[in-house]
């Protein structure tokens, strides 16, 4: 038997969340472990970055990479998992759009650091101190990694050949993708591992829905008790289902919860937000100004709302700093 | 099918247009066309003098075939403009006419920017955004529907009226709708029309009793289109026939009701006449009215009031034709072209205080003096004024409501000659003294400088000045119960105070006051001063920019008789396109795509026309493109990228943003060309 | 300029007495002003006298255009043609009493009446402007007296005006005047703001605001 | 090679319907109205198809400004879509305040067919209001911070850098 | 509310009867008001002929000064009664309005004399204020003589309704009229109601100044009117005071009362007419104390 493909897992700006999912494949985790061999996987192994250093360009065969990058070391781990793997995948929410961890691009570094460090009402920092990059310990240089202006996914860094959607993506999903990349038959550079329509399609509300939904209000899910048969958004609440690409299975949906979209966007649509919005807001009922305005209010916060997993790859990416 | 020469790889010809100097004045042409010729995919780039003459196109074609081009570009003029003729051209070269776009550097360009530097690099930025947009430019099939023969026309003035008849000699079908009891417009209250001082009632009564009795044409009067729905060729309207509790077929115009009417005498102001006379709450508007049917005015009648008359008027109807219980009537309708020509209004003088209308009694509209000095008006064509006086002098007061930035702007084209032909008239009938008060004598046409000549030699006085009051404080005696008129007379210098007996304003025309309401039922537009917007003053002049729909006479803008009567060219296109039996459309509809729709059904509701179905065994949404328009709104709104629109894709907007926005000093990355 | 052929006024032989006075009536391009339309038009609205269509209804609306030495209508045509000195010194702006009518009437919006005061200062700054026309003097008169008290009384001035212009008339008016004095309604005393000082600072600044401006 | 070197000019896209804002544009031309030369005209249908993601991809792409002409509200050609922009664009407003994008950089104007004067003085007042709020620039923005990837990179690990520009 | 009041130089001189009668009128109707502190000249007519900028400085100082003194207030009401200081302000508004460039030169040299001026100000005429902020019912509850069977000339100048003011028709303004009618007066319909009375030109060049006074007295006389009403000191001043120099020069007996209209107002609400200045006058309006004396009285 020849040696067994090889597989590794790394986690950057991320919440775990996608390595507990790995472990959810359950019994069929042995089906992998059977596959393939592991050979990097710092969050379950103990493996250094010098190991990996040692090991042959490209010689794993692909790396599932979740998590957002925000440091310098995130980023230098990326570029070497690149080197020594012959596909990358973006795995998760984080690593593919950016992620929660990405709603921090609504702020600057300095606003971030400075709330953290100081302002946060558990902190108390009279002497301002804030953490450093590099400083002299026992007459030895010791180095921090770098935090960076900005939150980026996995392919503004490094390129990336595979996405498996999701916060996290489900276990189905994950041995679809292994099972794909052990038969050799690969999808077409790019492909996000999902289907390519949206959520409704698999929604088992879909057929709740009314041909016209005419929004008169906006209600946030805790503010009302949620029909558990009837489509979220025919109850007002803003449900990002039919932006969002299937392959959960609705799970939100089914633990009455409208979905709020990690699973990104179409391959035909470039921003989720904008696309949500517009569809949103299209079929609003009022027509005067201040009508409109009023509804709205029902969505206080439209960047959290819209681009919770995606602001990192949304169009604008970043909130633009004023006076520059 | 169209050849799409090897459209794998576009190749581009590109072409900017001199348009005489309109643009190159502007715009360096050779700078852009040298510019364009440097971008990725272009293949040919050529500047010409006049790209959409026959040589301009001629060069499009020739390249086409010489080079093998895929796609063209041209740079010139508006494409509601020209945007037909290029793609006439390319398809003529065998191309399909939507690989084809247009850039607009005239009036996007060089008729709005001074500055050359600046203008030029518009022009080239609009240059590389068509350049790149053409790249995802796809082949498209025009849609055509069936043109339905019948024609609505709405309006039975003179414009209606000539229109109707023309249509019907030509042996299509005409609904002619008119709001007013009987037909005739504002003509039928003429005397005599200019310059040929021949009598407006023996030129326009036959035209009215010709419609009439028409077998093509159905006259509806005192009826109003209530609504209008559907398309080119097949547009479905309702119509309202107001009741005239009388019936129409059984009344023969015999006015025995009139007379027995149990008011005596005739004591309500007649509308016809202005209120210089008293009609009674049964009438017929004027002799001539066609239909020859009288109406009652629930208004004034005892009977609707208190339901207490002797109704001598029913006993009086040998022919029973009299109901008071008659209601409004819908009648609906199917029609393939529809000709507006609702008319104008005059301008009310009371809106100008300083000439003394509605206070000072001698003071008349101009049109109120069409009726005195019509042999069939109030007075039977005496001009006399209120107090029942012969007047000695009449002083005629121009531009009322004309060529006034309070009132009305525009010049009202038809008040010069008009104010000529009452000036004769008024002293044909009393002999008086006649003063002409004008800002410029405007008399274009044919006869009409020397209908102007005609009246100076007659001793009629022309005083150059705008009227500033006409009052009635006399500051010395021969003022003593007369109107002045103040002015300065500007060809001497001198200011004059000139008392007369009576004046005459003339008013200016106004667009009807429901025009916007007409606008916005037939989806058409307005010019700034509320007249309907034709789609081109030269080239489309009776066309509207919803297709199928034209527009005649004064309703686009101040005309006098001829020319109202030439716009009878409305009738002609109607027709052109009745013969044709079809038209082809912009293929700009949208489509799902179904394999990616989720049935989200988040663009049903959004369809105005209902053209957005749900397909209830795929549970995807369903577009029906024969009833698409092509706005795009659903494209806008679909949350998965689901709906494309033709010439309006996604990428090719995209595409288009990027192309201009290179400019802004960041290299884009060029896109990959993709293609079906 | 060359010599040129025709003079302007000659008299008849034998009838000096300036009844038979004959007048150049021609206006040579070299004699017009052809900036003085953009100086006059640069006042807010002022591009509008562009648009007049000379209908007169400044001339026929205006309660003193009949004393005028050219009508208010002639005026604006004169100033865009550049008849710079006639305009300048004729009697037609000093007769303007700013009641607005034409500003009002005309049917283009051109504000006539500030127009008026644009040649106003420009005949008061050139050499145009007659030092005793009346009307010219009131005006600046007031203007000093408000520089200097900030307010204007009535009395002073109009003794101030009769004085520099026509001395009958103060005599003329002597018994209005005593009359006004014993209704309470006329007195010699100087009316003053308080803090004359903050007003002079603010024309001051504005003075050299228009300098920096005009650099 | 073009303005980069060049004193900043104002950069605004603009997205007129077909029926009342670019027929009104054709009239200011045909007027002969002349207005600040910082607008770029892409035409659509109808307002209703301005998708929002159209909006944002203008701003990423380096302008300063947008604006959206359609219809007056009861006057559109497809009877609401004028309606539907207007509301997508009062909550994108809203999102691209959070985002810090000023409010006289997006901006949604009625102008009729017969506004040709209007086109003019919204294009004057709406470059002006971006003249003073000066460059939004966000591609020079973002590749301003993307710099700080490509630096460390040469830092930590010459031979990588290379392989990814 | 409260109003500021700007009376302007000719309040404090020839039309102190106009000043008296106001404020007994809005002392009386309960209008509450304080006088500008520290105003200065409006500038009127004669100093925009001299210098535009410097007229528009001096008139806004008195817009800034408003501004100061009524800072706490929500909103800053002047009533100018003058018809020339009404006017010029609100033109001197306008301008600074609509001129930015402008605005921003008088702002700054404002700034460096201690002021300030934001365009806060509203400019109102005290007939706008009577008719429109107090109301005509509650001027018609307020009055103790009607002044039935008295006619009334309204003649309300140039400067009042021209060529800025929005509360009234430039050319057929009614505000006074209405005003008449509400204290049971009839008001005269004649048609100089707003032509010029000569302003200043009266006093200067008599010749072109009186004919003017004249015609508006000889029409208000034809048209039967017992007394004419003005709202400007200067046309009360040209249509009253020069009335025996009119007959002198035109061979005439005009001898008709000219009075503000708050003195009218004043004595249909019950007001002395001493305390409206009405000894100062020097024709006396007989027809109008016949008619407060005869007429009945109301008690509210």
């Amino acid at each position: 038997m020849p040696d067994k493909p090889k597989i590794g897992f790394y986690w950057c700006a991320s919440c775990g969340g996608c390595e507990e999912s790995v472990v959810d494949l359950a019994e069929d985790i042995l089906m992998v472990t059977g596959a393939v061999d592991i050979v990097f996987w710092p969050v379950a192994m103990d493996f250094k970055k010098s190991d990996v250093e040692k090991m042959d360009d490209g010689s794993i065969l692909a790396t599932m990479v979740n998590g957002a990058i925000r440091t310098s070391e995130q980023e230098e781990m990326a570029r070497l998992i690149r080197r020594k793997s012959k596909i990358v995948i973006a795995y998760g929410s984080c690593a593919h759009l950016g992620g929660i961890p990405s709603l921090a691009n609504e702020f600057e570094k300095a606003e971030i650091l400075k709330y953290i460090y100081s302002d946060a009402p558990s902190v108390i920092n009279k002497e301002e101190t804030y953490p450093l990059t590099e400083f002299k310990h026992n007459g030895r240089y010791v180095t921090l990694p770098v935090f960076r202006n900005i939150v980026r996914t996995l392919d503004q860094v490094i390129d990336v050949d595979y996405y498996l959607p999701g916060c996290p993506p489900t276990p189905k999903l994950l041995k679809q993708a292994v099972l794909t990349l052990l038969s050799g038959e690969l999808p077409p550079k790019g492909a996000v591992l999902a289907p390519d329509y949206a959520l409704c399609e698999e929604c088992p509300r879909k057929k709740t829905k009314p041909d016209n939904v005419s929004f008169t209000q906006f209600v946030k899910p805790h503010m009302m008790l949620i029909d558990k048969e009837k489509c979220l958004l025919a109850q007002g609440v803003i449900c990002m289902g039919p932006a969002t690409r299937a392959g959960c299975e609705a799970l939100c949906i089914n633990g009455n919860m409208p979905c709020s979209g990690c699973f990104g966007p179409t391959s035909r649509v470039k921003d989720q937000g904008a696309k949500i919005l517009s569809s949103i807001c299209s079929n609003i009922e009022a027509k005067s100004e201040d009508e409109i305005d009023t509804l709205l209010n029902g969505i206080p916060d439209p960047v959290g709302t819209f681009y919770r997993y995606g602001l990192a790859a949304s169009l604008l990416r970043k909130k633009i700093q004023e006076g520059k | 099918m169209y050849s799409t020469n090897g459209n794998n790889i576009p190749r581009i010809g590109f072409y900017i247009c001199h348009c005489g100097h309109n643009i190159a004045s502007i715009v360096d042409v050779v700078e852009v066309q040298k510019y364009a010729a440097t971008l990725p995919g272009v293949t040919v780039s050529r500047d010409y003098k006049y790209m959409c003459s026959d040589p301009g196109q001629e060069l499009i074609q020739q390249d086409i075939k010489e080079h093998n081009l895929n796609r063209i570009v041209v740079a010139s003029c508006s494409p509601l403009l020209h945007e037909h003729t290029f793609r006439l051209a390319a398809e003529k070269a065998g191309l399909n006419p939507y690989y084809f776009h247009m850039v607009n550097v005239r009036e996007n360009v060089s008729w709005v920017h001074d500055n050359k530097e600046q203008a030029t690099e518009k022009a080239k930025d609009l240059a590389r955004a068509a350049i790149k947009r053409v790249f995802f430019h796809k082949p498209l099939e025009k849609k055509t529907v069936q043109i339905k023969p019948d024609v609505l026309i709405v309006g039975g003035g003179i414009a209606g009226i000539h229109s109707a008849l023309t249509i019907a000699n030509a042996g299509k079908h005409v609904y002619l709708v008119e709001r007013e009891p009987t037909i005739g417009g504002h003509m039928a209250m003429f005397d005599k029309t200019f310059p040929t001082l021949d009598c407006a009632a023996c030129i326009l009564t036959p035209k009215m009793s010709a419609v009439k009795s028409h077998p093509n044409i159905t006259l509806w009067t005192y009826s109003e289109v209530e609504k209008i729905d559907g398309f080119v060729g097949n547009y479905k309207a309702t119509i309202k026939r107001k009741p005239r509790y009388v019936n129409e077929e059984l009344c023969v115009g015999c006015l025995d009701c009139i007379e027995a009417c149990i008011y005596k005498e005739a004591k309500y102001p007649d509308e016809f006449n202005l209120g210089l006379s008293k009609r009674k709450p049964i009438y017929i508007p004027f002799p001539q009215a066609t239909p020859q049917v009288v109406l009652f005015d629930p208004e004034t009648c005892i009977d609707f009031k208190s339901h207490r008359c002797k109704k001598t008027c029913i006993e009086a109807c040998e022919r029973n034709a009299i109901d008071l219980k008659q209601t409004a009537k819908f009648e609906e309708i199917e029609v393939g072209t529809v000709i507006i020509s609702t008319g104008f209004k005059t301008y009310d003088p009371k809106l100008s205080p300083q000439y003394g209308y509605g206070k000072l009694p001698n003071v008349y509209t101009s049109l109120e003096i069409e009726r005195l000095v019509n042999a069939s008006g109030p007075t039977a064509g005496e001009v006399v004024t209120r107090d029942g006086k012969k007047p000695e002098s009449v002083g005629i007061i121009h531009c009322v409501g004309s060529r006034d930035e309070k009132s009305n702007k525009w010049c009202s084209r038809v008040c010069c000659m008009y104010s000529l032909k009452l000036a004769h008239l008024i002293k044909e009938h009393t002999g008086a003294e006649v003063y002409n008060f004008y800002i410029d004598m405007r008399t274009p046409g044919k006869g009409y400088e020397e209908f102007y000549d005609k009246f100076m030699n007659e001793g009629v006085h022309f005083i150059r000045g705008r009227v500033a009051e006409v009052t009635d404080w006399a500051l010395v005696p021969e003022e003593e119960n007369k109107l002045t008129i103040r002015v300065e007379d500007t060809l001497i210098g001198v200011v004059r105070r000139i008392p007369v007996d009576m004046v005459v304003l003339s008013v200016g025309l106004e667009p009807r006051e429901d025009a916007s309401e007409i606008r916005r039922m037939f989806n058409i537009s307005c010019s700034s001063e509320g007249f309907f917007l034709e789609r081109h003053p030269k080239l489309a002049p009776v066309n509207t920019f919803t297709d199928g729909i034209f527009i005649a006479g004064a309703c686009q803008g101040p005309k006098d008789i001829p020319d109202t009567v030439a716009q009878a060219g409305a009738a002609a296109e109607a027709l052109s396109l009745i013969s044709a039996g079809k038209i082809e459309l912009e293929p700009n509809t949208a489509q799902v795509i179904e394999k990616y729709c989720s049935g989200c059904k988040s663009c049903i509701p959004l369809c105005p026309y209902t053209a957005i179905s749900f397909k209830e065994d795929i549970k995807k949404a369903y577009i029906n493109e024969a009833l698409c328009k092509g706005c795009g709104t659903c494209v806008a709104a679909c949350p998965s990228g689901s709906i494309t629109q033709n010439m309006f894709e996604d990428e090719q907007i995209f595409s288009e943003i990027e192309g201009l926005l290179k400019f802004a000093g960041i290299e884009l990355e060029e896109k990959e060309v993709e293609h079906a | 300029m060359g010599k040129t052929i025709d003079v302007k006024t000659f008299a008849l032989n034998g009838t000096a007495n300036g009844r038979g006075e004959i007048h150049r009536r021609i206006k040579y391009e070299s004699e017009l002003s052809r900036d003085f339309k953009e100086k006059i038009a640069e006042i807010a609205y002022g591009e509008k006298l562009y648009s007049c269509i000379q209908c007169g209804t400044c001339s026929a609306t205006c309660p003193v255009s009949h004393y005028m030495d050219y009508t208010p209508r002639k005026i604006i045509q004169m100033v865009r043609e550049g008849f710079k000195e006639e305009v300048l010194s004729s009697s037609t702006v000093w007769l303007c009493a700013s009641c607005y009518s034409c500003t009002v009437e005309c049917p283009k919006g051109i504000k006539i009446t500030d127009v008026m005061y644009a040649l106003k200062r420009e005949a008061i700054s050139s050499a145009y402007h007659s030092k005793h026309f009346p009307a010219s003097v009131l005006a600046n008169s007031f203007f000093k007296q408000v520089l200097d008290h900030g307010r204007n009384s009535e009395g002073p001035l109009l003794l101030k005006m009769y004085l520099k212009t026509n001395p009958f008339m103060l005599i003329k008016n002597m018994k209005l005047g005593f009359k006004l004095w014993k209704t309470g309604r006329l007195s010699l005393k100087t009316e003053k703001i308080k803090n004359k000082r903050n007003l002079n600072k603010l024309l001051k600044n504005i003075e050299k605001a228009e300098e920096a401006e005009a650099k | 090679m073009l303005s980069s070197d060049k004193k900043w000019e104002p950069r605004i896209i603009a997205f007129f319907c077909n029926w009342c804002t670019y027929t009104a544009a054709d009239l200011a031309g045909v007027s002969r109205l002349k207005y600040a030369p910082n607008v770029r005209v892409i035409r659509v249908m109808c307002s209703g198809r301005v998708d929002p993601q159209f909006i944002l991809h203008v701003f990423a792409s380096g302008a300063d400004g947008v604006l959206i002409g359609g219809c007056h509200p009861g006057d559109c050609h497809y009877s609401e879509g004028n309606y539907k922009m207007l509301r997508r664009f009062m909550l994108l407003k809203r999102m691209l305040k959070k985002m810090g994008i000023e409010e006289d950089r997006c901006r949604l104007e009625w102008i009729s067919a017969a506004e040709g004067e209007k086109v003019k003085s919204v294009i004057n007042d709406m470059v002006e209001k971006v003249r003073k709020l000066g460059p939004l620039g966000i591609p020079k923005r973002i590749s301003k911070i993307d710099k700080e990837i490509k630096i460390i990179e040469k830092e930590i690990n010459p031979e990588e850098a290379v392989e990814h520009a | 509310m409260r109003y500021l009041y700007y009376p302007g130089c000719s309040l404090k001189c020839t039309g102190r009867s106009y000043e008296e009668s106001l404020l007994a009128v809005l002392k009386a109707l309960k209008i509450d008001f304080v006088e500008l502190n520290d105003w200065n000249c409006c500038g009127a007519t004669a100093y925009m002929a001299v210098d535009e900028s410097k007229a528009f400085a001096i008139a806004s100082r008195n817009l800034a000064l408003a501004e100061e003194q009524f800072k706490n207030e929500k909103e800053i009401h002047i009533i100018a009664p003058c018809s020339a200081c009404y006017m010029v302000l609100l033109k001197t508004q306008n301008y600074l309005a609509h001129n930015a460039g402008e605005m921003k030169k008088i702002q700054s040299a404002l700034k460096e004399s201690g002021l300030s001026y934001e365009g806060k100000v509203k400019i109102r005429h005290p007939l706008d204020v009577l008719v429109n902020d107090f109301g005509l019912k509650e001027i018609t509850k307020a009055v103790k003589h009607h002044l039935k069977g008295i006619k009334v000339a309204s003649y309300y100048g140039c400067q009042t309704v021209r060529p800025l003011a929005t509360f009234d028709d430039a050319r057929e303004p009614v505000s006074m009229d209405e005003l008449v009618r509400a204290i049971g007066a009839e008001p005269v319909d004649w048609p100089l109601k707003t032509r010029c009375c000569g302003a200043s030109l009266t006093g200067i060049i008599e010749q072109v100044g009186l004919p003017l006074s004249y015609i508006i007295l000889h029409e208000a006389a034809k048209r039967r009117a017992d007394v004419v009403i003005t709202a400007c000191p200067l046309c009360q001043f040209n249509l009253e005071c020069y009335q025996t120099e009119i007959n002198k020069n035109y061979q005439n007996d005009l001898r008709i009362g000219v009075i503000y209209f708050s003195q009218l107002l004043g004595l249909a609400l019950g007001i002395s007419p001493k305390e409206l200045g009405m000894q100062r006058l020097f024709v006396k309006p007989e027809g109008v104390y016949k008619a407060v004396k005869g007429g009945e009285t109301v008690y509210v």
